[in-house]
């Protein structure tokens, strides 16, 4: 019974106090690649409690779906923090859903944010919403094929009989890796990092995520903000627990947990520590090239079931 | 009321092919008049074949047949043409689609072509009359023939009067004639139509000013 | 005397019509005829209905189920046609369209049609069927060369020339059939009696029959409109008045088909059915095939229907040729139908045509505003004629298809196949040319309202045929369709 | 009892009908009387259809009129009824909705004939599903298409409905034909002249291979082309925008489900035992449909054609659940076949539900300004605000958000995919896992697509006066969007009792009973659906969000108790906000245009013109459109080559006489030659 409460609250601390963290680390490092000194690890923090204590701005055209926005984010990437098996492989809250319900949550914070950006009235964030919505469109098939890969090959949609599942492997197959690649590729894409989308910038040809979220403020824009953090997240979580969830505590055992978290810790960072590498190494690509990285992804993840299939 | 009679007359076969040539003349003809005395010749001999029927068959509701083609085919029908010819004032040249000989050689081919299908029955014919259907055939379908490559109103009656000729020779040679009242409706109804076909073609005049009938193209697709 | 009253009804009110001047009193006259016709037509459905067949005048008339169906549709689109006639030809005297006296002679003349196509159903001698059958042609030039002016003149030139010649090959093939029937019944036959040949007809001469056959399809087949011989039908159909249209579409046609029939039966017997069949297949299918591209691709609305007609008298000779027991008892339903919904259209042409004075569909805009209840009525019969469920001829056509797909002979099936194609086709071309007349914006300057009330009570009663036979037929009909199939198929 | 409750019905929408003619002078008197009883006979037909399937009964009824040849029966089982409800559900609604719609036209039109064919329409679709007899099948079937095709060309001045009515009209006739011919090759097996289904009920058993797949591509072509799949959806975006929006509500929502059932009864019940390739043919159909679908459909800036489009996107997943359980079936994974048939199903109560909310929300939208072209509208929420919720519910519910009800079906259809790893063919398999791709596609695209439907007319400036001037509709036509919406939330929110529901269906249809893998679960109240492969719980989902949200806004709101929001215009650059601002729909989905240029062949055409000074734009016009592949490379030169030849034969009408004599005299001389030989 203390399982059924204790763990969803410990996920949902973990996902949504260490998000920001990763954002940090991952502005530090990149900061550090070029050579310049960088923010605090903590800054994102400082940020969030500064807008969170400002008042607001609201455009005058904009209706009640531009205030709901914000919040239909946030507490639909708060479920997906139930869902998603963090620290433990049991996740009590997984009857509640699947890995398609995951994907579908995002889908409803995005469709919010779309909306949202189309509702002042601004042409910038009509053309992030456009945007934001092509890449997504084009990201979907290929995130759900690698998903469904693992899906298949483990016999279940639902993440914690996954990462369950998945411990018994040793070794990656060459099938899981392709899907791991196209999946990584796929978060790239949904984080909004480069070489899709610049998460630094207000330029307006390059904006995506930005552009939708151009006039949103204070506490609103915390939440949203935050919200990204937590998605960026719980992506690197699916990917590391589903496909490396070794180490990952069985049950709710304290020392499990324990060295579960620090596990986790050390994955996450080696996957914002690549993502740091890739934001350094690579520029943004062009609008219309992103259908052809999120192609590779989704043929990789065609390959991966057809290679699972065919040697099984 | 099983009777077989047996009319075997080489005569016949003699007479039906006067008739063809009879025909065949329409089609050589270029006159008008010559046309339509041709077709009072061979009703005339039609009337000759029916009566020898008549005579050796023993029936003799034939004879009436006779009379009767005699007296409407032979008299009344040509002089009716012959007063539509006036009172229309038709010039007596014929107007063909084809060529004189062109129409005499496919005329040839109408009767080839009447034989050839005829030919299966035929063998089965015992009598001496063997000419006689296949005749009346290649009669009808060269009075057709007539229909088709004539521009005039009036060479189409004859053609139609044509063919009807071939029939009641067919008729009359290979089963002796029909039942009377039969013979008497169709009568009737030739005069009739002749009679009414003469009218249309002086309405036909009255209003086109011309009783070419290539004129009557207004109605088509 | 049961069928001599029947004959002598439509021929004492067209001497009626003739003999009184005042055509306020004969049109009346002509409608009350008419229908004591469809009484007394009843009365003698009851009586075949009870006794299978009735023969007369030492077997000089006979009617059986066969020619009863066909009488019975003379006298219904008869009726409807002399009703439509009042107010039709009201209105062109109104207009001025032709003398009044004439009008003696239009109602004469339509009488005397009806006698005759009433004739060709009775009468038990082949040779005097004949006659009948030339004599509808003879009786009906005048009516189509009725206005007498230039294309009227030719359409009648038209349509007794080619219809003669047609007849005058159907009696080649009647002489045939007597010739080869004599080694049979004697040298003498003093009867060309229906009865008494398809008695025997299993002995006659094989060669000679095929030929007479030919002949007759070929000859009646002309009258009928199958095609390629049916060049006279949109002619005719498109000049005379429309209620001669009707009566042309719905009833000549029949009249025609009934004497190929009478024949089919016996050459079924003689030689087989596949022989006669196999023809009216041939036929049948390129009269249908003849049809579409003047159906897809019209002018005037008169000859589209005109067209339509050859169409379905195509399909019926092909549900005659199919010969399953079903397919014939469609074909005879489709017989009625076609009569039925075929009139209606042409009267509902008819309407149009007081209306817009033109035939051309192109000058005509939205009928449904400006004539709603022609309109509606003119909806139903195209889906009616089109052959759209729920209506009447797709019950027929529905039996036809459904036997010729079960009758498991690859030939049926591939015309079969066909056929539906080419509905299909007709089928759009309908919905086109007529649609585009019914839903459109109006011109401003055309009056709103019927013509006549006569026209439209006309055309209610076929409607009420058509939606009757739609959802219901009568248990005699029934009775009288299946005796036709064991009739056609020598059950 | 039944029996008595069905003929009532059938009355009643008669009745209706026949009153909205009578009324000539009180037009709307007579109409009003008749979408009552209309709605009367609904809520009859309703409790048919729930006693049906509770009580587990087939129902039998023979009307003993005399027709040609056969009785006209009608047979209620429970996939009738299941389709009945759905019938009947959409029709209440409907009828209810056009008591303020046909306000719209009052004095306007002459509307006697409205009411009479909505009546019609609502009784013949009842029938159609209930017809247990081909000819009464092909009757009331065609009965339904002509009643719909005077719906469609209600407004008959304008062309483009004319059009629209026209091409519906003959895709429908070439349909039933199909659909008749299906019938007939089954007859000539079975021949049984009464043509009642019960006996084609054995055909499968006894026709050969070769037929049985002639009458599968038959009724595949034949249904496919009233369900609109891809590429014989022609009429569909046409005609659906062309109807008033009552009617489109139910042509769109449950008309087209009519050939689905006609897909269920042909391959489920006519034609078994059936190849895999036949479902893996509906499987891909289905795909391509969903896909194809919605492309053309984001490129849309007709809200009606938007939704037309979307249809036949739904089609093809209801086309994917069935094709998979076509597929389970011939392998006999009968549990498998099961579970893609509840999903199939379940989408088409779903799309039943939504697409009918969507399109009363058009309608209402179109009530209130008079225009359906989206890049006129903007600003919406803020002057239809009870509709633009409502919108915004089906617009969620069809993107398949969770925890509407568009989920729980998109949902099903993945995991019936995924199950496809249990078949033995490779092929199937890998065929299943892309067919999951696309419906993952196709879901991504609905969403942009309805982000735009939403976003662009109901939000930002108001870009027209039209818009500028909405007010809100009648009441009773947002009560009766506020049930579908209702619907919407709880077919979303309590799937496992609509599931066990359908699978009474299936025990019948199938006979296989899956009821205890999607047992119910209690835990905080919830019911969880579970399948072999996977659960959910979406009234959980709900629940924890609620929680979350009260949370959130709590914390907020002790983090900054003095909150306050300041209303402002929009930045735009410096330049006050204008309504040309605003992203357009032809922009929103511009990027989609370039990707797939390859399918939609744009074109587009941009006109400057300056000022006298060449430097100053005075005007831009800019054109720009997307060739329909299938409308120009198939349909047109079809009927091109049709015409042309029909204008080529008609010389053989010359008018001449002799010419017309040459014709028999060459027929007589050729037959006469052919019969000698």
């Amino acid at each position: 019974m203390i399982q059924l409460i204790i763990l969803p609250i410990l996920q949902i601390v973990v996902i949504a106090g260490l998000s920001p963290l990763i954002k940090g680390f991952i502005n530090n490092i990149e900061a550090r690649f070029q050579c310049r000194k960088g923010s605090s690890l903590f800054q994102p923090y400082y940020n969030l409690a500064k807008l969170f204590r400002k008042d607001a701005v609201i455009s005058e055209t904009a209706s009640w779906i531009f205030i709901a926005t914000p919040y239909v984010t946030f507490v639909s990437i708060l479920i997906i923090a139930l869902l998603v098996p963090v620290l433990s492989s049991t996740v009590p809250a997984n009857f509640t859903g699947d890995v398609i319900l995951v994907i579908y949550l995002f889908a409803l914070g995005r469709f919010f944010l779309a909306l949202s950006s189309l509702d002042t009235g601004s042409a910038f964030g009509g053309m992030g919403g456009s945007r934001e919505m092509t890449i997504s469109s084009m990201a979907e098939p290929a995130m759900m094929l690698s998903v469904f890969n693992v899906a298949i090959i483990n016999g279940s949609t639902n993440l914690s009989n996954i990462t369950q599942a998945m411990l018994s492997y040793k070794l990656l197959s060459p099938s899981l890796f392709l899907s791991l690649a196209a999946l990584a590729i796929v978060i790239i894409a949904e984080a909004g990092r480069i070489p899709v989308d610049n998460p630094f910038t207000h330029l307006e040809l390059t904006m995506i995520h930005e552009g939708m979220i151009l006039e949103f403020s204070g506490r609103y824009l915390a939440l949203i903000e935050w919200a990204s953090c937590m998605k960026l997240l719980i992506l690197l979580t699916i990917l590391v627990n589903t496909f490396l969830p070794w180490g990952i505590a069985s049950g709710l055992t304290f020392p499990g947990l324990i060295v579960s978290f620090f596990l986790y810790i050390v994955k996450i960072g080696f996957f914002a520590f690549l993502i740091a590498i890739v934001e350094s190494s690579f520029a943004k690509v062009r609008l219309f090239r992103i259908p052809n990285l999120l192609g590779t992804s989704f043929v990789l993840a065609v390959l991966a079931i057809i290679t699972h299939y065919i040697v099984s | 009321m099983k009777q077989h009679i047996i009319v075997n007359s080489q005569t016949i076969d003699v007479l039906a092919v006067m008739m063809l040539i009879a025909t065949i003349l329409h089609i050589s003809t270029g006159r008008l008049t010559t046309c339509v005395w041709a077709y009072a010749i061979r009703s005339f001999i039609l009337a000759c074949a029916s009566g020898i029927i008549a005579y050796l068959s023993g029936i003799y509701h034939i004879f009436i047949t006779t009379g009767i083609t005699l007296v409407i085919k032979v008299v009344i029908i040509p002089w009716f043409l012959f007063y539509i010819i006036k009172k229309v004032g038709i010039k007596k040249e014929v107007e063909s689609f084809l060529s004189f000989t062109l129409s005499l050689l496919c005329s040839c081919g109408v009767i080839l072509v009447a034989y050839y299908a005829t030919e299966p029955i035929i063998q089965f014919e015992s009598t001496l009359m063997k000419h006689c259907l296949p005749i009346s055939i290649a009669i009808t379908l060269v009075g057709f023939f007539t229909m088709i490559t004539r521009k005039k109103a009036i060479t189409q009656i004859l053609g139609l009067l044509a063919m009807e000729d071939g029939l009641f020779f067919a008729a009359l040679s290979t089963s002796y004639g029909m039942p009377l009242i039969v013979e008497l409706g169709v009568f009737f109804d030739i005069l009739v139509s002749v009679i009414i076909m003469g009218i249309y073609v002086y309405r036909i005049k009255e209003t086109f000013e011309s009783i070419d009938i290539g004129f009557l193209k207004e109605l088509r697709e | 005397m049961l069928i001599s009253i029947f004959l002598f009804i439509p021929l004492i009110t067209a001497v009626a019509c003739v003999l009184i001047k005042k055509h306020n009193v004969s049109k009346y006259i002509s409608v009350a005829g008419s229908f004591a016709l469809l009484l007394y037509n009843i009365y003698l459905g009851y009586t075949i209905y009870l006794n299978r067949s009735l023969t007369e005048l030492n077997g000089f008339f006979y009617v059986d189920a066969l020619s009863l169906l066909t009488a019975q549709i003379v006298s219904v689109v008869g009726f409807a046609a002399a009703l439509y006639s009042i107010g039709y030809m009201d209105a062109e005297l109104h207009a001025a369209e032709f003398p009044e006296k004439r009008l003696r002679w239009y109602y004469f003349l339509f009488h005397m049609f009806i006698f005759t196509m009433l004739a060709v159903c009775v009468a038990n001698n082949l040779g005097i069927m004949w006659v009948a059958i030339e004599a509808t042609t003879l009786s009906t030039t005048f009516l189509v060369g009725f206005y007498n002016k230039k294309p009227h003149q030719e359409a009648a030139w038209k349509y007794i020339i080619i219809c003669t010649v047609g007849i005058t090959l159907a009696l080649f093939g009647v002489i045939l059939t007597y010739h080869s029937s004599k080694n049979v019944v004697g040298e003498i036959g003093y009867a060309l009696n229906w009865t008494d040949l398809l008695a025997v007809a299993d002995r006659f001469e094989p060669h000679l029959m095929k030929l007479a056959f030919l002949f007759i399809i070929i000859g009646y087949g002309t009258k009928a409109g199958l095609a390629p011989m049916h060049t006279w039908l949109p002619d005719a159909h498109s000049q005379a008045p429309s209620p001669i249209s009707a009566l042309f579409s719905g009833v000549l046609l029949n009249c025609s088909l009934y004497g190929i029939i009478r024949f089919h039966v016996i050459s079924s017997k003689c030689l087989g059915p596949n022989y006669s069949c196999t023809l009216l297949m041939a036929f049948g299918l390129t009269s249908v095939i003849v049809s579409i591209p003047f159906i897809l691709v019209q002018r005037d609305y008169k000859r589209l229907f005109a067209f339509s007609s050859i169409e379905h008298i195509g399909f019926i000779a092909l549900g005659l040729g199919f010969g399953g027991m079903y397919s014939i008892y469609g074909a005879e339903l489709h017989t009625f139908n076609h009569a039925v919904a075929k009139s209606l259209l042409f009267f509902c042409g008819g309407n149009l045509f007081l209306k817009y004075k033109t035939r051309e569909m192109e000058s005509i805009k939205g009928i449904i505003r400006t004539m709603p209840v022609t309109g509606v009525i003119l909806i139903i019969a195209v889906f009616a004629i089109t052959g759209i469920p729920p209506f009447n001829i797709f019950v027929s056509e529905f039996i036809v298809l459904a036997d010729a797909f079960s009758s498991g002979s690859a030939f049926v099936l591939i015309f079969t196949s066909l056929l539906i194609v080419f509905l299909v086709l007709i089928f759009v071309g309908y919905i086109n040319n007529i649609f585009k007349m019914i839903f459109s914006e109006p011109a401003e300057t055309v009056v709103q309202g019927e013509v006549s009330k006569f026209t439209i009570a006309a055309m209610c009663f076929l409607l009420i045929f058509v939606l009757i036979i739609s959802f219901y037929v009568p248990p005699i009909m029934r009775v009288i369709l299946s005796q036709i199939s064991d009739i056609i198929r020598n059950a | 009892m039944i029996e008595h409750l069905f003929v009532l019905s059938i009355t009643l929408f008669a009745l209706g009908a026949l009153f909205a003619l009578c009324f000539y002078k009180w037009q709307m008197l007579g109409n009003y009387l008749s979408f009552i009883l209309a709605a009367i006979a609904s809520c009859v037909n309703i409790a048919i259809a729930i006693s049906v399937l509770f009580n587990h009964t087939a129902e039998r009824f023979n009307f003993l009129l005399y027709h040609a040849i056969i009785t006209y029966s009608f047979l209620i089982d429970s996939l009738s009824a299941i389709f009945i409800l759905a019938i009947s559900v959409i029709s209440l609604i409907a009828s209810v909705y056009s008591l303020g719609y046909t306000k719209l036209y009052v004095n306007k039109r002459d509307m006697r004939f409205f009411g009479f064919h909505f009546n019609l329409f609502l009784l013949a679709m009842i029938l159609v599903v209930t017809a247990n007899n081909a000819l009464v099948f092909m009757i009331v079937w065609e009965l339904m298409t002509i009643v719909s095709f005077f719906l469609v060309i209600f407004e008959y001045e304008n062309p483009f409905h004319r059009k629209a009515g026209f091409v519906y009209l003959f895709m429908s006739y070439i349909c039933a034909v199909f659909i008749s011919v299906a019938f007939f090759i089954m007859f000539s097996y079975v021949k049984t002249w009464t043509f009642d289904f019960d006996s084609f009920r054995y055909a499968g058993d006894i026709m050969p291979a070769i037929s049985k797949n002639i009458v599968f591509f038959l009724v595949l072509i034949g249904f496919g082309i009233k369900a609109g799949i891809f590429p014989l959806h022609l009429w569909l975006p046409l005609a659906h925008p062309a109807a008033p929006s009552n009617v489109s509500m139910v042509m769109s929502g449950v008309m087209i489900k009519t050939a689905i059932y006609g897909f269920i009864r042909f391959y489920f019940e006519f034609l078994t035992p059936s190849p895999p390739w036949w479902g893996i043919i509906i499987l891909i159909i289905g795909a391509s449909s969903a896909i194809l679908g919605i492309l053309y459909a984001l490129l849309e800036k007709d809200i009606k054609t938007l939704l037309a489009y979307s249809s036949v996107e739904n089609i093809g997943i209801i086309l994917i659940g069935i094709g998979l359980s076509m597929i389970f079936k011939s392998y006999n994974l009968m549990a498998l076949s099961s579970l893609a048939m509840i999903a199939g199903l379940y989408h088409v109560l779903n799309h039943a539900v939504f697409k009918s909310l969507l399109f009363g929300c058009a309608g209402n939208i179109y009530y209130s300004t008079h225009t359906k072209n989206i890049e006129q509208l903007g600003g919406l929420i803020k002057r239809l605000q009870v509709t633009a919720p409502l919108f915004l519910v089906a617009v969620l519910s069809i993107s398949a958000i969770p925890p509407l009800n568009g989920f729980v079906s998109e949902w099903l259809i993945f995991q019936s995919l995924l199950n496809g790893f249990t078949i033995p063919s490779v092929i199937v398999k890998v065929l299943t896992a892309i067919c999951g791709a696309t419906v993952a596609l196709t879901g991504a695209l609905v969403a942009t697509c309805f982000v735009k439907a939403f976003g662009i007319s109901f939000l930002a400036m108001p870009r027209s006066e039209y818009a500028q001037h909405a007010r809100e509709v009648p009441v009773i036509m947002y009560v009766s969007m506020g049930l579908l919406a209702g619907l919407c939330i709880f077919m979303g929110l309590f799937p496992v009792k609509i599931m066990t529901t359908i699978n009474h269906v299936n025990t019948e249809l199938l006979g296989v009973n899956i009821a205890h893998t999607i047992t119910s679960y209690d835990w905080l109240q919830t019911k969880t659906l579970q399948t072999n492969f996977s659960e959910i719980s979406l009234k959980s989902v709900t629940v924890f969000g609620l929680m979350f949200f009260a949370i959130t806004v709590g914390a907020i709101t002790l983090i900054n108790p003095g909150f306050t929001k300041k209303i402002y215009k929009t930045w735009t650059c410096g330049i006050s906000p204008e309504p040309r601002f605003g992203y357009t729909a032809t922009a929103f989905s511009k990027p989609f245009r370039i990707i797939f240029s390859n399918l939609y062949r744009p074109r587009r055409e941009i006109e400057t013109t300056y000022t006298v000074p060449k430097y100053f734009v005075k005007s831009i016009v800019y054109i720009a459109e997307i060739t329909p592949i299938f409308e120009k490379y198939f349909y047109a030169p079809l009927s091109r080559y049709v015409l042309s030849i029909s204008n080529k034969v008609r010389w053989i009408h010359t008018g001449s006489v002799h010419i017309y004599l040459v014709y028999i005299f060459i027929t007589l001389i050729i037959s006469m030659l052919v019969i000698g030989w």
